[in-house]
């Protein structure tokens, strides 16, 4: 029962812009809703998917999010294997900087970030993109995996020392595929936050990098509101983070729930 | 060195006249080179026809033309302007952000040369502040009274007969409110709707913003009474949709009208081919157009004239200003009357009978050009949007008294004047 | 002198070299692996960090033709003095303190009653993460179609069961909006809050719950004397970090309210302040000012939580 | 004080196809303010039984009765029972003083007397220094003093423990083990024990249950479960070292081959077949030559005052305990006698004495 | 093969003020193919000088040398050791075999000689029928043998074992060590092994290094740490159950009197005031009327073939083990005689043997 209340709560909202996306403006979009199945209609998908002015950004999600998560949990591994297992002065304030880095607002970086990315050819670029969420991504990232390097056994880096293995090979072939479950929740967190982001995006990008994020936005136009579209562009830009979710559901929720999210 | 290089405060020539010419810029000589546009999404035409007209015509090559959301552009332009980049040669404009940027020095002055002659005076309002002209307009626009005939009839009201007075306006739309069904809807959902609609009534009761010296005068006798029949538009005579309050952008407002549940919207020139467009459940024949009528005056509107104007960092000036130009042809307006129904920028085209022929609004934008028609757009716009939209708000939820509220936006904009009109 | 005894000398410093080496081979390695990382954040987060600091102490306004002017810390006196930053604050506590005290009451009963075995758990559990891959733009036109005034389904259904006599304007009245504001980032940030106190509820060793049981202690408290204290951590690792996040969000306010903030300011937090500042007035040297201001407050609850870190460090040992 | 009786007590996890039998039909009586150790291998259900008992599992069959009162729907807390866990299961937030307490506490008893009988078992055990700790700063052999104290100080009818000393190294054990012995003594409650260590239940118990795979294998003292051990599976299990137990054929006069070897047993009247059950310290040694040799020295294992030595007969290997440090090397012939011994004998198949 | 000098080694953890001394000045060697134990409490040493052995650990004073080299400076994996660890530390990602031949594919041994050595490794420790299963699905004896196998594949000089059996059960842990003892005798390398367990430390080892508190109490054979303990530590670590250790005082005619009771041992020419240490199983209890007493009988603990006893001398405890279910209960009165029990004496306050 309880239970049931939670699911409609957890999902009516989502399923509610689909039908959104489904039906004619003119079913909806009035005093009361008229949720006649025969007037479903794929029409709005079939206009977004095959207009490149939308198609074009969502492929600059992808390759976005896709190379965000990727540069993230690479450099993101390697500094924060040395976090879990080295100690040094300054590590603590390193990982207690790493978490007051989610108290800084993107909004009052945004000029400076600009003309950093700029003084590098790189506004208005995918890289450029990349680089920013990287950058806003990492420590976080880095904040997560610390927790899960950290209940890596040490007793098989030490067995794995004794079989011959360089430090690198120890990261490569030990604690990353024990910590693989959080590793792979982590890696959906930042997929989720890059491919999500709208203001970064809005600042450093304009035609040539716009993202799918924007491109929603971007239904709301001044003269030409079509929420119809909109519905219909969040229910795509949701739903490949719900498939990644749901393919990965079991290692996010064993990594985020076994590993003790500490992020 | 090169990063801060680019923004440092210290550097005098962050400001002014900062380009690769000093003054004025002329036409003249044989432009050449390629140019980045960037235009917000209300037109379509340009990259449909006018861009490959405009390269064939002149040579000059357009590299790229994006096409941004209104609502991003603003951010994404004072981004590119503090920067002082120069990747992008062309941006659209209307009054309030060439007055802004304007001022800034961001956006290179045009010399009166370079000023077609034709130019109706609202369109050139649009690219102008203080006298000095920002940019060309691209297209004209001013509101008019729309109202939906079917509902008209119902209401028994005589259906092509357009409401001259205010009164008459109620009296309509009170006839035609009834349950499910509102008479009058606007657009005061966010700071730049509650602005203009209170713009609006202030020039239909025969008020003003400013006085010469841009000293607020819009708390006047008649700024009062034109707010309090505004107001009452929602609290007593109960015609207004009170989802006005929440409707954030005029397509919204159109979308509202073509749904056939709206008797009467003050809206833009596009309302037209919303309601007659496919979705709308209204045609030709049952969409009214007339004159906003007026308070103490027959009729007033606002204008929302857009334009373009050239990044003053841009290395192509000379070709931006062509491009510009080539906007305020007669071919293109033409195209942008009969496309996208927009009121075009120059008398030529206006009196063309096929501008008529195929908008049919188009007589009464004439009309309406008899009539004050202003905006008013300043460097402070933004920051008076926003406190007029808390007084407005304030007063259409009962919680402040109309005079109270504009003594009170009057005062806060006094300060603002003071602080950017130096 | 040197060359008397040059052999206990090269015996004496020849283990400590080779020592040494081994050490500096795995200093270079840490540093190796840790440098990239360090290096993009410092870039591209101390580099603008740094700027927007030095731009806060100027009276920086781009409208005015005047070039910026150094004012020290006048910007952030200003801050002190301003009404609206006062107004913004207020809200955005507001803000948070509903979003993150709602969310993890709701998160932890959420969480126990999901720990709880029964059939479909797993699929519950994975549907739990729908509302966080909704992204925060599609979250704000998603609660815009549901809450419109005119067309929104909250009225329809309302007024079909005839809870309301009237549509409700959800989105025109500055409180209402900021309540729907407050739901909508709710619904959001719910599952990760679950998720972790899911993550606490599991560090929980089952067996004291059987001792309580034979201690005689009720379902109730056990939940209030065993559950709510050992979930100390996790609650106080979300408060933080949630209220972090809470102060922080922009695209939802941004999307649902058409870019304004409004109605009439009702959604104008700090951060969104700062924004309209920096963005609409385009007076960077306050928006720093207002938003550094914003971020000093926001590490006061990261100091304190580098207590409870700490705390909790101890605990892990 | 109180005697627990089961009958027939069953209990299966799970439901279906999915059903798990933890333990089938346990019938047996624990005696009034007797200490009765619950003893077997991992897995064969005696958590289960004392859950069961303490009323945190329920049973799926058959009938648990406390003086006579069956108390199958009844809470664990109206049991009047003290549970001491495996892990302790102290409640990490709380300090060694509130956990003591808290089962009180949450029976509702005065403060000052919560505060009197929390300082009296601090006392018993010796813990009143650390009364105001976490668990968490606390020894294993501190923590288990608490968990024992915070039994102690509710003063139940009955004690139950799951396993409780097997957290602790081999010298706190044999420590505690006394201690628990001589508080028992003095307190005089039922005590239930699990434990598979066999030493410990020996050392503990007035009564030794026995499980394997959910059954009762004996019930029975020490004694009894020692000297006449009810299955072959009790005598493999209890005795350290391990009883040697070999496949056996009777040949001529009622001997008994052991483990195909020429090594020989009398065995009074049992089967043609059995299994043959010698404890490796009633057997002696004797260095022989090769030809009379039952086999070879294979292991010599000195434990200080004794050394098992292990014997390999060919087809299977037979351990001796031999007294101080043995004079026997690998490789020696020896052969066994078992004049000393007694022979216990199984059936093959059931495994049942005989 | 390969023999292991330690001499001065010496480690510290930390720096400056907050530097821990974990190990001081070892010195003694391993003899090439011996079996040694490092036996001692929780917290002592063990795993430090093992790691330092191992190259896991740096030494902060002191050399390593094996077979005469200098070592200091050698990675682990050039050292030619294997280490089995406590937790046993298989991978978990990997399958058995997998595990098993990490190290030879890491020092990129060929394929198939790899495959070869698994095999055979396997075979020897009887886990052929696991190799495709991952350690998560083995029973805990399963995973031990799959840690040795892991060491023996890679036929290295050395061997070190980590508490390798402290994880496993009674039954299994006596197996093991048997095993092992077997597996050692075959191969023959040198074998160094950590223990907290003086039982295991005494059945296996060739020499024991007794460690406490980073010290070393004693090195030599078993026998020699048994009957001969050199420390007052060694005499109560080593030996079950735990010799008795009183204080006594010398009075008339060279004998002591023990915990200042009326029970006197004799004990040579030593000083006025001593630790006196006897070995429970040598002494022998007799019931005496109330007035011959040396003690009261306290506890009685069967053990099965034979019972501990433990005797309230008035001062101290004193436990005899006496053979069989023993016929003393709690409140006899008894007398301890010591004629066939060596008296070992300790210095008061060095603890050393005089
Ligand atoms: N909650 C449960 N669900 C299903 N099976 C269970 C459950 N608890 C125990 N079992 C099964 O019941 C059997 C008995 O378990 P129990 O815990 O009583 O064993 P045990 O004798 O206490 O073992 P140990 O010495 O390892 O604690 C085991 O086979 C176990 O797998
Ligand atoms: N990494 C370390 N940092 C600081 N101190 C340490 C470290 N490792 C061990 N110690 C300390 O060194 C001492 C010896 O530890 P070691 O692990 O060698 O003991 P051990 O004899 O192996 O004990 P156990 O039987 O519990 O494994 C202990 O006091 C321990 O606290
Ligand atoms: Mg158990
Ligand atoms: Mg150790």
């Amino acid at each position: 029962m309880l239970v049931g209340v939670l699911l409609v709560y957890l999902l009516a909202p989502f399923l509610w812009m689909a039908l959104y996306s489904l039906f004619p403006a003119s079913a909806l979009q009035s005093l009361t809703p008229n949720l006649d199945p025969r007037l479903i209609t794929l029409g709005s998908y079939r206009r977004l998917l095959g207009d490149s002015s939308f198609l074009v950004p969502m492929a600059h999600s992808a390759i976005v999010g896709i190379s965000t998560t990727v540069v993230c949990m690479v450099l993101g591994s390697g500094c924060a294997y040395v976090l879990a297992r080295y100690r040094f002065p300054g590590r603590h304030t390193l990982l207690v900087g790493m978490l007051t880095v989610q108290a800084v607002p993107v909004i009052v970086l945004a000029v400076p970030l600009f003309v950093l990315l700029r003084a590098f050819g790189m506004y208005d670029t995918l890289p450029g993109l990349v680089v920013t969420y990287t950058a806003f991504i990492l420590p976080l990232v880095v904040w997560m995996l610390v927790g899960f390097f950290q209940e890596v056994p040490p007793s098989l880096e030490r067995a794995a020392v004794i079989d011959a293995c360089s430090r690198l090979q120890i990261v490569w072939r030990i604690a990353v595929p024990l910590a693989a479950p959080g590793m792979a929740a982590t890696a959906v967190l930042a997929f989720i936050t890059s491919w999500s982001d709208f203001f970064l995006a809005k600042v450093l990008t304009s035609g040539n990098a716009a993202t799918l994020p924007v491109r929603t936005a971007a239904f709301q136009g001044l003269f030409a509101m079509d929420y119809t579209a909109a519905a219909t562009a969040g229910v795509i830009t949701a739903v490949p983070v719900l498939l990644l979710a749901l393919v990965a559901q079991r290692w996010i929720i064993r990594g985020l729930v076994e590993g003790a999210v500490k992020g | 060195a090169t990063l801060s290089g680019c923004v440092s405060p210290g550097d005098p020539s962050a400001k002014g006249s900062a380009g690769a010419s000093d003054g004025p810029l002329k036409p003249g000589g044989k432009p050449a080179g390629e140019l980045t546009i960037l235009d917000d999404n209300t037109n379509k035409v340009f990259q449909a026809s006018a861009i490959a007209a405009f390269q064939s015509a002149t040579g000059i090559k357009v590299k790229t033309y994006t096409m941004g959301n209104f609502n991003d552009l603003h951010d994404r332009f004072a981004t590119l302007f503090a920067a002082k980049d120069s990747t992008v040669d062309v941006v659209m404009t209307w009054a309030g952000w060439t007055a802004e940027f304007g001022q800034a020095g961001w956006l290179q002055e045009l010399d009166q040369t370079a000023v077609p002659k034709d130019l109706i005076k609202p369109a050139l309002d649009a690219v102008s502040w203080r006298g000095k002209v920002y940019g060309l307009p691209k297209f004209s626009s001013v509101q008019t009274m729309f109202w939906n005939k079917t509902l008209a009839k119902q209401a028994g009201l005589d259906a092509d007969k357009a409401p001259a007075t205010w009164d008459e306006f109620v009296a309509a739309a009170k006839a035609m409110t009834r349950p499910g069904q509102y008479g009058y809807a606007c657009d005061i959902g966010n700071p730049a709707g509650a602005y203009q609609n209170f713009l609006r009534v202030l020039l239909l009761n025969g008020g003003d913003m400013y006085d010469q010296d841009y000293k607020p005068i819009f708390n006047s006798e008649q700024g009062v009474e034109a707010l309090t029949k505004f107001k009452e538009l929602l609290t007593l005579h109960k015609v207004m949709d009170p989802a006005s309050l929440q409707t954030t952008n005029a397509s919204d407002l159109g979308d509202q009208f073509a749904r056939g549940s709206t008797g009467i919207v003050f809206n833009w020139p596009f309302q037209y081919a919303v309601a007659t467009g496919k979705a709308s459940k209204l045609t030709a024949q049952t969409v009214g157009n007339g004159l906003i009528p007026g308070i103490s005056v027959r009729s007033a509107s606002i204008d929302g004239s857009e334009g373009f104007a050239i990044n003053n960092y841009s290395k192509n000036k000379e070709a931006a200003l062509a491009w510009l130009q080539f906007v305020t042809t007669g071919t293109v307006q033409q195209k942008i009357v009969d496309q996208e129904g927009w009121f075009p920028v120059t008398s030529t085209v206006l009196d063309d009978p096929k501008s008529a022929a195929a908008l049919p609004v188009v007589t009464t934008y004439k009309e309406t050009t008899k009539y004050a028609t202003k905006r008013w757009g300043t460097p402070w716009s933004n920051e008076l949007d926003q406190l007029l939209s808390v007084q407005l708000n304030n007063v259409m939820n009962g919680k402040t008294p109309p005079r109270d509220a504009l003594n009170s936006a009057a005062s806060q904009t006094e300060a603002l004047v003071k602080r950017y009109l130096k | 002198m040197a060359g008397q005894d040059p052999a206990p000398v090269d015996g004496a410093a020849t283990p400590a070299r080779r020592r040494s080496r081994r050490r500096t081979r795995e200093l270079r390695f840490a540093i190796g692996m840790a440098a990239p990382a360090l290096v993009i954040i410092v870039l591209l987060l101390g580099y603008p960090m740094g700027y927007a600091v030095f731009m806060s102490g100027f009276d920086w306004s781009e409208k005015t033709a005047t070039p910026p002017s150094f004012v020290g810390l006048g910007n952030y006196a200003a801050v002190m003095h301003d009404p609206q930053v006062l107004a913004a604050l207020l809200r955005t506590l507001f803000f948070a303190a509903v979003t993150v005290g709602a969310g993890v009451t709701l998160a932890v009963l959420i969480a126990v009653l999901l720990n709880v075995e029964f059939r479909g758990r797993t699929l519950v559990r994975v549907l739990l993460l729908v509302p966080w891959a909704v992204p925060p733009v599609v979250n704000g036109i998603m609660w815009k179609l549901i809450f419109d005034g005119s067309t929104g389904v909250v009225n329809a259904i309302g007024l079909g069961l005839g809870i309301f006599h009237d549509r409700v304007q959800f989105l025109a009245d500055p409180t209402w909006t900021m309540n729907v504001l407050v739901f909508a980032e709710t619904w959001k940030l719910l599952p990760f809050l679950c998720l972790l106190m899911l993550a606490g509820l599991q560090g929980i060793p089952a067996n004291i719950y059987k001792a309580a049981r034979v201690d005689g202690a009720g379902a109730w408290q056990r939940f209030l004397r065993i559950t709510l204290p050992n979930l100390r951590g996790p609650i106080t690792f979300a408060l933080v970090v949630q209220t972090m996040w809470s102060l922080k969000v922009f695209d939802t306010i941004y999307v649902l309210t058409g870019g304004s903030g409004g109605p009439a300011e009702g959604t104008t937090t700090i951060n969104f302040l700062a924004y309209l500042v920096t963005f609409s007035n385009l007076d960077r040297g306050y928006g720093a000012a207002i938003a550094i201001s914003a971020t000093v407050l926001v590490l006061l609850f990261a100091v304190f939580w580098t207590v409870v870190l700490r705390d909790r460090k101890e605990v892990a040992r | 004080m109180a005697q627990i009786e089961l009958k027939k007590v069953q209990k299966t996890y799970g439901r279906g196809r999915n059903a798990v039998p933890a333990v089938h039909e346990l019938t047996y009586t624990i005696g009034d303010g007797d200490f009765v150790s619950l003893l077997g291998p991992s897995g064969c259900g005696k958590s289960t039984t004392l859950n069961m008992i303490a009323g945190l599992d329920e049973v799926s069959g058959g009938e648990i009765l406390i003086d006579g009162a069956r108390v199958d729907d009844l809470d664990p807390d109206k049991r009047d029972l003290a549970f001491v866990f495996q892990d302790y299961a102290l409640y990490p937030h709380m300090d060694v003083a509130a956990n003591i307490g808290f089962g009180l506490k949450m029976r509702k008893v005065a403060k000052p007397e919560i505060e009197r009988r929390v300082r009296d078992a601090a006392r018993r055990l010796d813990i009143e220094h650390v009364l105001g700790s976490r668990p968490r700063n606390l020894s294993g052999g501190q923590r288990q003093r608490v968990a024992l104290a915070r039994a102690i100080a509710r003063r139940p009818k009955v004690f139950l423990f799951d396993e409780p000393l097997s957290n602790l190294d081999a010298l706190l054990r044999d420590q505690t083990r006394s201690e628990l012995k001589m508080l028992h003594a003095e307190l005089g409650a039922t005590s239930v024990y699990v434990t598979h260590d066999q030493e410990e239940a020996m050392t503990l118990s007035d009564k030794i249950a026995v499980m394997s795979r959910g059954n009762l294998e004996q019930y029975g003292t020490p004694y009894e479960i020692y000297h006449r051990p009810a299955t072959r599976f009790v005598a493999s299990f209890v005795g350290k070292p391990r009883m040697n137990l070999l496949p056996a054929v009777r040949s001529e006069r009622g001997r008994y081959a052991v483990g195909g070897s020429s090594f020989f047993v009398d065995a009074g009247d049992a089967p043609d077949r059995a299994v043959v059950g010698l404890r490796p310290e009633e057997c002696q040694l004797d260095k022989v030559s090769a030809d009379q040799r039952h086999g070879v020295v294979k292991v010599v294992e000195p434990l200080g005052n004794v050394s098992d030595v292990i014997v390999d007969l060919g087809s299977a290997l037979f351990t001796v305990r031999t007294p101080g440090f043995s004079s026997f090397s690998v490789g020696d012939d020896v052969r066994i006698s078992v004049e000393r011994a007694s022979v216990h004998c199984f059936d093959e198949d059931s495994g049942l004495r005989v």
